[in-house]
């Protein structure tokens, strides 16, 4: 099954057994949504719970505020995370803080649904990843999978949770392929192993998790050692106990992501593993992310402005070799 | 309207006016702090429409004690809402801006200019969906008409056929700033005009407006979509209490104080609906004192506890999901 | 309207259809990359538009190929962009979606819809303040109407007599959503009716086009304040070269390009303006001519170097301070 | 001279030898400016040069723009932080990627400003920090200054430079007292070093500062060192140097920061830290950041929500004793 079919089978399943649930965003319901997430799901719901919005993304997430008020549970789409910076009032003075001021009386059980980072030439304004910023606003829960299994599980959980929850996608993981496990019981806030290992604990998320499997085998032979390789999942909060137990193991920190250098998400890895776990670290820990500009239409500029496979690969040998591996 | 309600309605101005006098007084000795947006002047806008839209959703801007206090919010937890305490409706965590109370279907303030109208539309979508068509009324000042929020929602509701009613409040202010400056016209209900029907009225006068917000009400039931009120109106005191309202003339204060709500609507009392003088002086009394007991309330209920800081970020369930 | 611009106006449609064709192919062959949004059928619409604001500046959406030729942007450094090539009007740095020419006062597309009015109402307001006021134009799809950016730039271009022309390209559909499924009406003009003269053309139709941009340039020039015109027009190939364009029936599209404007145009010149055929002939020539010279220019120019990657972000000044 | 004073001092002076500088923004003409930092100056000025904007934050940020764009130099204000999330896809989206996107074709000399923090229980839509989120973004350079001496210096100079820079104030700083030097020359880019020391490094920015230097007293005679403050005022870009030569010096690094802890500003020190001084460092980094929630309306909870001088004393001290000092 692809990542986005798992989506798409996600929102089905819950939107066939709860009336409450709605979607809404651009060309999601008759057009079937511009990554086909919501595709098919119109015929079988009705216009009423598959809402094509006007281009007015302040308005989508509003609105899906409004709607939780109102005892439905929307799952609003936003086309790409660029357009999201539209609603950044909506998420995070409303959505991330209703609850709080309103000391308690509502739920807001509301999804935030994005594609976001570097798909191919899409140019700056449609490349960019927002993880950092909205992993860092209390009051709002962000998950971004890698892998289809755990989108699925995830996203329907995320759904049926009642807090909002900004649910990370990458354009390019729409077509992954993978095998879901329908009745596998999956905690969406406890990040995933992708592969256990001795030496070094990489640390990544969303798309770059499969590059950085596409890069261990060559770093794995130049170093001459295993890797463990971690899938966050859930980047607020953040799974620190299965963090910690790796570091605990390898002693050694890389961190991988997409986002530029400077301020990137991995900032937090790494900031906190120098504070709690500093006696543990037997070398400096190295992230690995995007330059700081904005995202080149050219394919080779692009390709050079984020990690790749090949350079994910380079890095850590060099970096490996310069700490004693 | 009838004479029971309309004397109700006496009662709450006079209780609003008297609340945010009380407000005024206890920030002024330290004990109210951050933003105060008092109402004072505005109160047959504030009391009426809320009135009038008996059954139905209500979300506001940061100017809503009184409108609070007329859904049914015990003046109590208003005011130990503002003196931060945890008997406020909002525990001492929301303040002024953020008074909620879900029994009474009062989703509160926001404190960003224009924000709770897409709210407001998403929950007009959730009542149209299940059927409940008592509807939903939204709000906002003049000023939150000029922002993307307010024309988004104009057109979602127009578009969708949303039960919702827009209420703006004119007071021809943001802060210090006079709406013709920054608009190119004095009523912003021509704003509206493209895409629902739209109404005037004086926002001095309860009367008139518990009228238009009935019959507004009333249209919105029939499911022909939203329709848009404008009230204008004239608030006596600065935008917050830190404004020293310099930007309005000797002149302009006075003309604006002429056309006083509470004197309005009591004289109609007095002579279209025949109320014996005793009876408003006994509400007078009654409004004093609650509001009295308010501030004994407030002063006498004890802070939230320290724990309190990071409880109510997120729900039950989802802690359960978390932790 | 004279012959020889109508001459004119009938070459830049004839090279705008040839261009877009060749950039489909190229796409098509892996040449071009990322998003595509062709102009096929909207001809008439973005070059008399544009022949008509001929002093000004020019705010434009994504869909900016042929706006971006008509301005005077040579097609070889359109399609060298396209291609990424060095040698692109944006050094291949910026893509189909921003094609910027400071010295023809173009400021390119924008990849966020709605996102370039706010910046060309802040460049009319710098007009006004220059004394410059042959004013700015920006040009955006129905799409754009519903969010709030467009929104607040009516009000606010109204509310300061800016010297802008509001130019709103209606296709009907934002990808796969009709325009009348999501605002309450078809003529979007009616949403700048309360601040603004508006104006409804065929957008089909390049002499109507023409006229009535030139006569909406001539009033922004009185300074009376801003210009809303509409324009009707269809596009024929799906939204972006992704869009298998499966939401119109073969009927619509087939009602839809019987209006087509180059048909008509070249209808006029032969019956109107007497033009010779064999003139229309060699100046269909001369734009494929020039579309191959574009495309073999794309084609034989450089990649932008690696160290481009880092330049172009901050200016030398600034470059100077913070190093 | 007040710190507002200091502002209004510097926007005074460019206007005056420029006619091109504009300010923007709501309530900034008539009214003098919320925080009264553009006092006075619609009367030397006018209303063409000082223009009252409706609340339409997209609309200021997205005017200055145009206006840039234009010829001019606006200098645009958003009145509380907050509101300036209304604002982010014309502040991330073309603010930071107009000239990079049209290679480089134009200027864009905008200056944003707004202030920001924890007043006094403004409640939690009026209280928060974005500098984390804004010093993430390429194309921007963000200036937050302590000092009143430097902030009319990097104010001018902001106004003055031709690329777009984001200005954050703090809503407490406005009154405080310093001298201005008119005639210094001095590098909004350059870190300030407060106070000068040799065990403990401690980095701050805006308000933060002056609290650190309040706890220092007490923190120094605890511990019984000297501590070496260092007053970050650009936030991008980072002056590494400055920090680098302090931290090889002391070898301990302290961030204290209002934002929130998880996702904070302070990452970003701690992680280029551990990254690039790792074997400098004798100690696990310390980061001293507000609480992970909105912030509450009540006093002692809004108090209790952010470090105040006490706590930095208290977390500094105890810190130190546990790592050897
Ligand atoms: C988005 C946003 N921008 C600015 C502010 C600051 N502000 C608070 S109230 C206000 C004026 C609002 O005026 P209006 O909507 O007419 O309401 P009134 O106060 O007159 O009742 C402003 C500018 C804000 N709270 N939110
Ligand atoms: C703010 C924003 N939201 C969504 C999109 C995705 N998107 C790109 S073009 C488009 C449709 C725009 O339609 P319209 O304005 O009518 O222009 P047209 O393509 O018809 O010329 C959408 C939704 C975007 N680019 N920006
Ligand atoms: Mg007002
Ligand atoms: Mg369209």
């Amino acid at each position: 099954m692809l990542y986005r079919e798992a989506l798409n089978r996600a929102i089905d399943e819950v939107m066939a057994s709860d009336e409450s649930v709605v979607v809404l965003g651009e060309d999601v319901g008759l057009y079937g949504g511009s990554y086909r997430v919501t595709e098919g799901l119109v015929a079988k719901y009705g216009e009423e719970r598959l809402i094509d919005t006007p281009i007015a993304e302040l308005s989508i997430v509003g609105n899906a505020m409004g709607m939780a008020i109102g005892g439905l549970r929307p799952v609003a789409e936003i086309m790409t995370a660029n357009f999201s910076l539209l609603a950044f009032d909506q998420i995070i003075n409303h959505l991330a803080k209703f609850r709080y001021m309103s000391a308690g009386k509502t739920a807001i059980p509301v999804v935030v649904r994005f594609p976001q980072g570097v798909s191919r030439q899409l140019a700056a304004q449609h490349s960019e990843s927002y993880e950092q910023m909205l992993s860092a606003v209390p009051g709002l829960m962000v998950l971004a999978v890698n892998d289809v299994n755990y989108a699925y599980h995830a996203l329907k959980k995320a759904i049926l949770m009642d807090d909002p929850v900004i649910f990370i996608e990458h354009e390019l993981l729409y077509n992954k392929e993978g095998e879901v496990d329908f009745d596998a019981d999956l905690d969406p806030f406890k990040a995933r192993i992708a592969k256990t290992g001795e030496k070094i604990t990489i640390v990544s998320y969303l798309k770059m998790v499969d590059d950085v499997m596409e890069a261990l085998p060559e770093i794995e032979e130049k170093l001459n050692c295993s890797c463990e390789v971690i899938d966050l999942c859930s980047l607020n909060p953040i799974d620190h106990d299965t963090l910690a137990e790796s570091l605990k193991k390898t002693g050694r920190l890389v961190v991988v992501e997409e986002d530029h250098k400077t301020g990137g998400y991995g900032t937090q890895i790494v900031s906190w593993a120098a504070e709690e776990l500093f006696y543990a670290l037997d070398a400096p820990p190295l992230r690995i992310a995007g330059e700081d500009v904005p995202i080149p239409y050219n394919r080779t500029l692009e390709l050079a402005s984020i990690p790749t496979p090949d350079k994910i690969a380079e890095r850590v040998i060099r970096w490996g070799k310069n700490n004693g591996l | 309207m009838n004479k029971l309600l309309a004397e109700d309605i006496y009662y709450l101005m006079v209780l609003g006016r008297a609340f945010e006098y009380a407000a005024k007084e206890h920030y002024l000795q330290g004990e109210i702090s951050g933003f105060l947006h008092l109402d004072i002047g505005q109160e047959a806008f504030s009391v009426a429409a809320v009135k009038a839209f008996a059954k139905g959703d209500i979300f506001s801007t940061y100017r809503e004690h009184v409108i609070a206090i007329a859904r049914g919010i015990e003046p109590g937890a208003v005011m130990a809402e503002l003196f931060g305490k945890s008997t406020g409706i909002s525990k001492g965590k929301g303040g002024s801006m953020h008074l909620t109370d879900l029994s009474r279907f009062f989703y509160g303030g926001d404190a960003i200019v224009g924000g709770q109208i897409p709210t407001a539309v998403g929950c007009a979508y959730a009542r149209k969906y299940q059927g409940r068509e008592d509807g939903v009324m939204v709000v906002f000042g003049d000023g939150a008409t000029n922002g993307g929020a307010f024309f988004e929602s104009l057109n979602i509701a127009s578009a969708q056929k949303l039960p919702l009613l827009f209420l703006c409040e004119n007071n021809q202010y943001a802060i210090g700033t006079k709406i013709t400056r920054v608009a190119p016209f004095l009523h912003q209900a021509k704003k509206a005009e493209p895409y629902m029907p739209v109404y005037e009225v004086d926002g001095m006068d309860a009367t008139a407006v518990y009228a238009v917000v009935k019959e507004a009400q009333s249209r919105i039931q029939q499911g022909h979509g939203p329709i848009f009120v404008e009230a204008m109106t004239c608030r006596y005191e600065g935008h917050s209490i830190s404004d020293a309202n310099s930007y309005r003339s000797a002149q302009e204060m006075k003309l604006c104080k002429e056309k006083d709500p509470i004197e309005r609507m009591k004289k109609e009392l007095l002579e279209s609906w025949m109320a014996e003088p005793q009876l408003l002086a006994s509400l007078e009394k009654r409004a004093q004192e609650t509001v009295d007991q308010a501030v004994a309330f407030a002063t006498q209920s004890p802070e939230p506890k320290p724990e309190e800081l990071y409880t109510d970020i997120f729900c039950k369930e989802c802690a359960n999901v978390v932790s």
